[in-house]
């Protein structure tokens, strides 16, 4: 089914599987509820598991310390930290254009959107700005790497519910789309192809029309993804009413992005931040789904996947010609102030704070990264969860360790 | 039941079509991907122009790249002119375990000496072999590709730079 | 076999069932292994597969995985219980042969035609969870408990769908032995018409979808793979197995597979018969027949494998309860009705 | 009246006598508040002014780096000035906190600043304001050493409970940099630009 017509709010969803009791509970705690009467009599005693550092389920390095009652999550506590590289220290000892070098690392999957908030707040504080063209081809290749981050995702959730098969599909289309960025940057994961005041390089020859393709490739795999794993009514069993994040407590714990907007929260910052890239003159629906639970998630991500396919479209129609960089001394020397500049990427909200004393490196560099705050909420949603479901959650709020831990 | 036939089924209409559709992947050792030109798989040294000025080596965010030089008096270019010192390269090393492919000292090379190369196949059993010295580096030069021409509506290359 | 079993005599006949027994179970593991978890599922992920070992296709590959397995070191962690932790993989493999024993292929070639074949076998293939028990909870490991739980759990709920889906097959033969309901099938009609006998998913259509819900859930496969459950429980009961006793569980995995696909093959397709064929050439076609609709009903099950996600235990539950049994039962009532107004 | 100018006016007058100073840094916000206010300021933030959002909480620390810079020729390190100089909106000390809130509504946001104390930094905390400032809080006491009273459970987050010092701050010094001598120290040629350049590049075409 389709949930843009029959939005389904928790409590009417997939009454089958989920039965819901009639009074009011904190969302998610519904089952927990129920499940206590019964456990009063059949105490059991409890269990404290490790998912992680080494789990699948946990893409990467973070660690669950979970307290389960039988299959039951009384408490979890996420260790992260175990890819800490400091990134925040390192960038104190380091030029402007070696730091994108290393934020290039943060996210990996989508590099490229990490370099464009950093390099536009040394530019800010520079005060010079990228030519048109630049902030195209900037823009093109944020929406790309949103892309490719998101097609991972929509297989990969596959994967963690239970499915192998999507998360082929998933890296099988992403390919196109981490070629094109290669073709263009020289680089899959790290492309490093941002400057300040422009771009390391033009486009090469052929690259728009190639894009246009991949294009209609990724608008594809939308539609396989929706009825490959969206469809699934055992997909839809798994991911319905598990994980809610009411919209107001996600936004008090900072959990930002897709994750935000699954939970009706209609705020994004592509349109609503400071005006940033190319995105004012650009055409763009922002997705928002009623019921903050991880089939939203999906279904937002999903949505998202084809508006940024629509939005590469539109950018290479009126991609303007020009110069890609702007008039900058050789040796980069950034004037004294402090900068903020917050972009929407594809996991949330990216933001560096830049304080510059004047010299050719960071004083200091905040990194809020999307994933960190979008984790931090993980204690308070997987209480009173069944331990599959905090594969579904983990899944659904999709974050990078390298993103969590900086 | 929450069951509705089309879902399910609809899946597997999708998997089974994909099996039929055959595959998209390349069998690797039989057959190789060729990446594009400006792929940063492997950087190549031209020797003959390096200065050993050392500004590669100064601008690399990892310091994986060592440098050692010394000067030599060569004859004057003319006639009667005073003799000249040059620079000898004695060791130029790149060390590709801590390399992080970023690119900035090709791109800081005054001297046209350093390229990418899209070449990948360099994978080494032992970690101290990714240390590539001057000839190794200089043997990538070879495969760097022609400069690709740009996309419609680029503004012509005013840098002389490559 | 027939003609074989008049000159060789009875306990040479034996040793020789048990030999055939004893290849069939590892050779099934292999062929439905290599054709669906290597093959099949590549293509339908676009990909290949193996394609090196042996040459043509990477048909050596689980061959040569298998020699792997038996050369490397058995490791038993400390804290297991090391007796049942080391026995543990034998019962799931000697389940899985036990189940051969009833399955015909072809007029003669049984190794015991059991008057309560069909409850045999089914009473067989749940021995194996026996194993899986011993092997979670041997294993000092809590993912392996759990996944070993959940395995039992598993096998309640699913033990009574799949017994009361061939009921109605059993009602309809009027006999609990394979080989009865094989020939049942073979001499029916469709409404007077024998061209293809009365292979009995056509009346029981039914509960043929039943036993094969019920199957993926004893088989543990997905939509039903919780006991292994990859991205929650690592890989649940067998997370501490390697080496051999790994392969045993691979064995016993696919061999179970082997099992019942041709227990589904017999019950409702037919089993080795075709239909006007007896004698001497049913006796040398039989496997063959067998084997292909084996290998039909399989790649049913794998193709649903590697499609769906998996179910919630809850979710398993109820669709076990509140679904399947409701649905049997009915099924059941329905046949009797019909058997007896006709 | 530009946007920023509206806002600063709002928020100025709602937070009243807890700013001590405010400024605009590239577009955005900057104000300073009294440190004991620090919580308060999070309250009128959130219910007054409706920054229901928690961007980040981190601080920051004014000295200049000492290991920075040391070596007389090495551009290893970028250059940074050798005086204690401040940020926008000022600071009292060495050591302060900041934090942005936003609104996911009205599509505001600004950035706050507190002196701590730089011989013991003390700070409130703001868990119970916004539940997600535990995990800034820990980060910015395990890197900073400033502790956040009333803070459920200020315990490590990204390193070892066992780990001493607190490597954001200044004076900690960056390992990596140290043990290993800098490959661009070697040669003193002189760089391009520079009057010998054009000289050095001519024989290097010869060459």
């Amino acid at each position: 089914m389709s949930s843009t017509e029959q939005p389904v709010t928790p409590t009417n969803a997939s009454p089958d599987f989920n039965p819901v009791p009639d009074f009011e509970v904190a969302p998610g705690m519904q089952r927990h509820l129920a499940d206590a009467r019964v456990n009063v009599e059949l105490d059991t005693g409890d269990m404290i598991i490790n998912l992680g550092p080494q789990h699948p389920a946990t893409h990467g390095t973070l660690r669950l310390v979970v307290r389960l009652d039988g299959e039951r999550v009384i408490a979890a506590d996420p260790v992260i930290g175990y890819m800490h590289r400091g990134y925040e220290k390192l960038t104190e000892f380091r030029t402007y254009p070696q730091v994108t070098t290393l934020i290039n690392r943060i996210d990996w999957l989508s590099s490229f959107a990490n370099e464009v908030p950093f390099v536009h707040a040394a530019e800010q504080l520079m005060e010079i700005e990228a030519p048109p063209r630049a902030q195209y081809i900037r823009t093109a290749l944020t929406e790309l790497s949103r892309i490719a981050t998101f097609l991972l995702f929509l297989g990969e959730m596959g994967l963690q519910v239970g499915a192998l098969t999507p998360a082929f599909y998933g890296f099988r289309d992403r390919e196109h789309v981490l070629n094109l960025i290669e073709s263009a940057t020289g680089g899959r994961f790290h492309p490093n192809f941002n400057r300040i005041g422009g771009l390391k390089d033009d486009l090469p020859w052929g690259w728009i029309a190639e894009t246009r393709n991949v294009m209609k490739i990724v608008l594809d795999a939308c539609d396989v993804f929706e009825d490959l794993v969206l469809g699934n009514e055992i997909f839809q069993a798994r991911t319905r009413s598990v994980g809610i994040i009411p919209g107001e407590l996600g936004a008090s714990y900072g959990v930002s992005g897709s994750n935000l907007r699954a939970s009706g929260v209609d705020w994004d910052l592509r349109r609503d931040g400071a005006p940033y890239l190319s995105y004012p003159e650009l055409d763009f629906e922002v997705f928002t789904h009623p019921d903050g639970d991880s089939y939203a998630r999906y279904w937002v991500r999903l949505q998202e996947t084809r508006e940024s396919a629509r939005m590469v479209l539109q950018l290479l129609d009126k991609m303007p010609s020009g110069p890609i960089m702007a008039k900058v001394a050789r040796i980069i020397k950034v004037p004294a102030g402090e900068s903020w500049v917050e972009t929407e990427n594809p996991l949330g909200q990216m933001g560096y704070y830049v304080v510059s004393k004047g010299g050719t490196g960071p004083f200091r560099v905040k990194i809020r990264s999307a994933s960190f705050s979008n984790v931090s909420i993980l204690p308070w949603m997987l209480r009173g969860v069944y331990v599959p479901d905090v594969v579904t959650i983990l899944a659904s709020l999709y974050f990078i360790l390298g993103d969590i831990d900086r | 039941m929450a069951f509705k036939l089309p879902g399910l089924i609809g899946g597997l209409g999708i998997t089974f079509k994909t099996m039929l559709q055959g595959a998209v992947t390349v069998q690797y050792p039989h057959e190789k991907e060729q990446p594009p030109a400006r792929s940063r798989g492997v950087i190549a040294l031209h020797e003959d122009n390096c200065t050993s000025c050392m500004l590669c080596s100064r601008a690399c965010p990892d310091w994986c790249i060592y440098i050692e030089g010394h000067k030599e008096e060569r004859p004057a270019r003319r006639e009667g002119g005073r003799p000249r010192a040059v620079n000898l390269l004695d060791r130029f090393d790149i060390d590709y375990a801590l390399c992080m492919y970023c690119g900035i000292c090709v791109e800081v090379c005054p001297f046209d000496a350093l390229f990418w190369s899209p070449e990948y196949e360099y994978s080494e059993p032992n970690i101290a072999s990714l240390l590539h010295n001057k000839d190794r580096l200089g043997e990538w030069f070879h495969t760097v590709p022609e400069v690709e021409p740009l996309e419609v509506g680029a503004a012509p290359v005013a840098k002389a730079k490559k | 076999m027939s003609v074989l079993a008049l000159e060789i005599g009875w306990g040479w006949m034996l040793a020789f069932k048990a030999l055939v027994i004893l290849l069939i179970v590892p050779l099934g593991a292999l062929v439905l292994g290599y054709t669906f978890l290597l093959k099949m599922m590549s293509h339908m992920q676009s990909r290949l597969g193996p394609m090196d070992p042996g040459g043509f296709h990477g048909w050596f590959q689980l061959v040569g995985d298998g020699l792997k397995f038996l050369q490397k070191e058995d490791i038993i962690p400390e804290d297991a219980d090391r007796r049942v932790f080391a026995f543990a993989p034998v019962i799931v493999v000697i389940s899985t042969f036990l189940m051969f024993v009833v399955i015909p292929i072809g007029p003669v070639a049984i190794v015991a035609n059991l008057d309560v074949g069909v409850f045999y076998a089914l009473a067989v293939s749940s021995l194996s969870v026996i194993g899986v028990l011993m092997a979670g909870w041997s294993s000092a490991n809590k993912f392996a408990l759990m996944g070993a739980l959940r395995a039992a759990g598993q096998l309640i709920a699913y033990e009574l769908p799949l017994l009361l889906a061939v009921v109605g097959v059993v009602m309809q033969a009027g006999t609990m032995s394979l080989q009865g309901i094989v020939s049942a099938q073979q001499n029916g009609s469709i409404f007077g018409w024998s061209g293809i006998g009365n292979p009995f998913i056509f009346t029981q259509i039914i509960g043929f979808l039943l036993f094969m819900i019920a199957a993926q859930a004893e088989l543990s496969q997905t939509p039903f793979d919780m006991p292994v459950a990859e991205s929650e429980l690592v890989a649940g009961y067998m997370v501490e197995y390697s080496g051999f006793r790994f392969l045993f569980f691979f064995i016993g995995e696919f061999g179970t597979a082997t099992a019942f696909a041709a227990l589904a093959a017999t019950l409702f397709l037919g089993g080795w018969s075709l239909p006007g064929v007896h004698g001497l050439p049913a006796e040398l076609l039989g496997p063959l027949v067998l084997f292909v609709k084996l290998m039909g009903v399989a790649f049913l099950m794998f193709w649903v494998r590697f499609t769906y996600p998996r179910l919630r235990e809850d979710q398993l539950q109820a669709i076990a309860w509140k679904f399947l049994i409701p649905i049997a039962l009915a099924n059941i009532i329905v046949t009797a009705i019909i058997k007896v107004a006709f | 009246m530009s946007d920023l100018e509206v806002l600063t006016t709002r928020v100025t007058e709602a937070l009243g006598d807890c700013v001590i100073e405010h400024a605009e840094a590239c577009g955005n916000l900057v104000l300073r508040v009294r440190l004991d206010s620090w919580r308060s300021v999070a309250e009128t933030a959130r219910n007054t002014l409706g920054c229901n959002y928690l961007s980040f909480i981190s601080g920051i620390d004014w000295m200049p780096a000492p290991t920075v810079g040391l070596i007389e020729g090495d551009t290893s390190t970028p250059a940074q000035p050798k005086e204690m100089t401040f940020g926008a909106a000022g600071s009292a000390g060495r050591f302060q906190v900041f934090a942005h809130v936003q609104s996911t509504v009205q599509h505001i946001g600004f950035t706050i600043k507190a002196d701590v104390d730089e011989a013991a930094p003390h700070c409130d905390s703001w868990v119970s304001v916004y539940p997600g400032a535990d995990w800034h809080e820990r980060e910015c006491w395990e890197m900073y050493g400033v502790v956040f009273d009333g803070h459920p459970s200020l315990r490590h987050l990204y390193l070892p409970a066992e780990f001493e010092g607190h490597p954001l701050r200044k004076d900690f010094p960056l390992l990596a940099r140290e043990v290993k001598p800098w490959p661009g120290l070697t040669d003193v040629e002189p760089m391009p630009g520079s009057e010998s350049d054009e000289e050095t590049k001519d024989e290097a075409v010869e060459a």
